[in-house]
């Protein structure tokens, strides 16, 4: 019987919630293409975060009504969007100096696996990948204040993805801070994962189980 | 009297040769230069190092370009996505070369050329396999990556609105590399939805100004399609 | 609710710490925060490094900052200029530090601060005085330097307009330095002739998005006055 | 009896003038503070060149009249000047990558000194200078696809500021391709400036006689 037959995992819905609880007000944010950008969705109008889109759109907004589409804008995962009042346009290259410059507050990308020391591998599955796609996932690894990643907690071989050292090639040394899972909440500490929360049923012990990399309960 | 407005295809790409780099603007079908690119394929310039975002969805555009065997190279962040099954193709046939770089990578490598910066650093890519072959050094503490700069022979854009100097504005995200590679290009030659008088664009709003283009072609297509 | 408007230069001026990096904006009189310097004047931090194209004249603003004794060193490109004797009394009595810098590699330098990029090579200067202790090296058949970035603790700039979001616009050459030491600083304080609603600016004629911007304070002076 | 008696040196503004005569339409040209700014006065309205100035202004006219001022635009000089139609701003960085990128066609600078090998230096007149001052000069010498120089063929003692080598710090190396005196018109060449045009009545023995580089005249 598996861990996960104990436990009540977080769905895709409830995980992207649970990261938009963490996003103060006032931050400027950019969600990786894929289920990151779900967040998006669970942030209330009211509280003001700014979602950047590395393709020139700072103040990014929902997907438009289906007959108030403006077909010049879109985002990083080539989707129609909106931008919110305030929002602005801007070049690729000044798009990327604002992510590899340091002033996103926030990213949260999707990975194929976390390291214990924050390593993370999320755009190609082997080295010798047939055309291998990075897009923008290298430069905001690396350059934003705060990385988070939102993942499945195991592969759907149910290998685990936070791993002691990562086997995929890498995106980023040392970048991740915390880990969303469908499993845990997990910070990055360098040894193992600090664990700050887990699925209702879930115990520690259980969570280690199926997760290679060393964990401990968050203080 | 300048005019930078050509009246044909066939006078946009005039001086386009074999073997050149050619930057094609665009992320997605947004901001892309499509009627220059049919044009390109028209003209019949070949062996060509193509540098775009993309690689090319359908068989048509770009996709077009590589599967008539005229690009030699191709310079990209995301060559994979829906669609993009020529390049796919004749990448595993072995018929084209691939450099993979970073997105941000690639733009700041376009923009140093155009701002006569031949290399910067940059933590991009520190310590993966896009590393491979490049200069390390450690500045104040961290790892940064010496990236060079990528200039073009030519730059095909696509812009909103256009004047006989060819200055330029964009529309939202349609901007996206378009004034980056208008910079970095010997020849920058920029299709437009509109022509306007010189003087109708707002002098604070003008995103390229026309130092930086050559060649201005109306091309009036109405509304992108997203493939 | 995002608001970066505060309501008072004490506001304004909360955190500049003695020791603190200073990037003053503006091009002679043009787009100089001179408010914003008052306020740093009367805030009380010295022991400063500015950066700023010029270093002042006549005996207010940045000319009064030094002749109190504030400033430990200053970076600049043009420090000698009708009316800058200040300056050139403190500097004669070995009573600051000065480093000259290009005018071009002070504002790349500052990009570059803002952009993640610590170091970068440029041509200009190669052979003169100011590549003193700098490394040179051969780059496809040119000489060049090393330039390392200059980042700010503290940006002091001026705008035309700006919204709760810290958004801003620049009028005409006022634009000069501001937008990109508004990159380059830890805290940027804007203060701006106008402040508009969320909204009123056009998201495609914005130059400094607020995402660069920490404060916002409005010192409607009219006309400014060249000195 | 100095050659300068002998022969009809241009004035300023002729000077001025005779440079413009050679600036061709649809250049983009930066011209230096001083003399130089002058020779926009002399490039026919009809004749479109576009003249550029590093902070910020592309597309300068000439000086405003009294009551059309806009006092938020100034030049390098930071002297009132206008927009032509056509014009536009930008900023600081953006100006100068323009400059270093080599897309100005032609650059106009004053100098104290020009030598044959196209040396030139025209910001200090001294090694230990108190409060040297370099502005855009550095920037606008290496960066410009073309540099001419503007400036008079003789200092106020007699000096010839056509030399072997720079005695005063350089601007640039072997950046300057022409030099406009108000004795002659001259190309650097490498080892000795090739004399295209000379004042009214001066003869090239004349004008070596006051000129400390080599000269020749050009084929």
């Amino acid at each position: 019987m598996s861990v996960l037959d104990t436990c009540k995992p977080l769905t895709r819905s409830e995980m992207a919630a649970r990261v938009a609880r963490d996003i103060p007000e006032g931050w400027y944010v950019n969600l990786g293409i894929g289920a990151p950008l779900q967040i998006a969705d669970f942030v209330p109008a009211e509280r003001e975060v700014i979602f950047h889109s590395e393709n020139g759109v700072l103040g990014m907004g929902p997907a438009p009504a289906p007959d108030h589409i403006n077909r010049w804008l879109i985002n990083a995962g080539k989707q129609y969007v909106t931008l919110r009042t305030g929002g602005s346009y801007m070049h690729h290259c000044d798009s990327f100096a604002l992510i590899r410059g340091g002033h996103l507050d926030l990213c949260v990308l999707g990975a194929f696996q976390v390291a214990a020391n924050g390593d993370i591998a999320n755009w190609s599955t082997s080295d010798d990948d047939t055309a291998p796609a990075v897009g923008g996932a290298m430069d905001l690894a690396a350059g934003t204040r705060q990385l988070w990643v939102l993942m499945e907690h195991l592969t759907k071989s149910g290998d685990s993805r936070l791993v002691r050292r990562c086997t995929y090639p890498l995106t980023a040394l040392g970048a991740v801070k915390r880990v969303y899972s469908n499993l845990a909440v997990l910070d990055v500490t360098g040894e193992s994962f600090a664990v700050r929360e887990m699925a209702p049923g879930l115990t520690l012990e259980a969570l280690q189980k199926v997760t290679e990399a060393p964990l401990h309960m968050a203080t | 009297m300048i005019n930078k407005i050509v009246q044909s295809m066939a006078e946009a790409m005039t001086g386009i040769r074999d073997g050149a780099v050619v930057l094609l603007g665009g992320f997605g079908s947004i901001g892309q230069p499509n009627a220059l690119i049919e044009g390109l394929i028209e003209q019949g310039a070949t062996d060509l190092t193509v540098v775009s975002n993309n690689a090319g969805t359908g068989r048509t555009g770009l996709a077009r370009l590589l599967e008539l065997g005229r690009v030699r190279k191709i310079i990209c962040s995301y060559p994979r996505s829906a669609g993009s099954v020529v390049f796919e193709e004749i990448y595993r046939a072995g018929e084209i070369e691939l450099e993979i770089v970073p997105q941000g990578t690639l733009s700041e490598r376009m923009r140093a050329a155009g701002a006569g910066i031949p290399a910067f650093f940059t933590a991009t890519a520190v310590g993966t396999k896009l590393a491979a072959g490049k200069e390390e050094r450690d500045i104040a503490g961290r790892k940064y990556l010496l990236e060079e700069a990528l200039a073009g022979d030519v730059a095909l854009i696509e812009a909103w609105e256009a004047d006989r100097w060819g200055n330029l504005t964009y529309r939202s995200s349609a901007r996206n590399f378009n004034p980056v590679m208008a910079t970095a290009a010997a020849l920058t030659i920029a299709q437009t939805q509109h022509i306007v008088e010189l003087g109708a664009l707002d002098p604070e709003k003008i995103i390229t100004p026309g130092i930086y283009v050559k060649r201005v072609l109306q091309v009036p297509y109405g509304e992108p399609t997203v493939t």
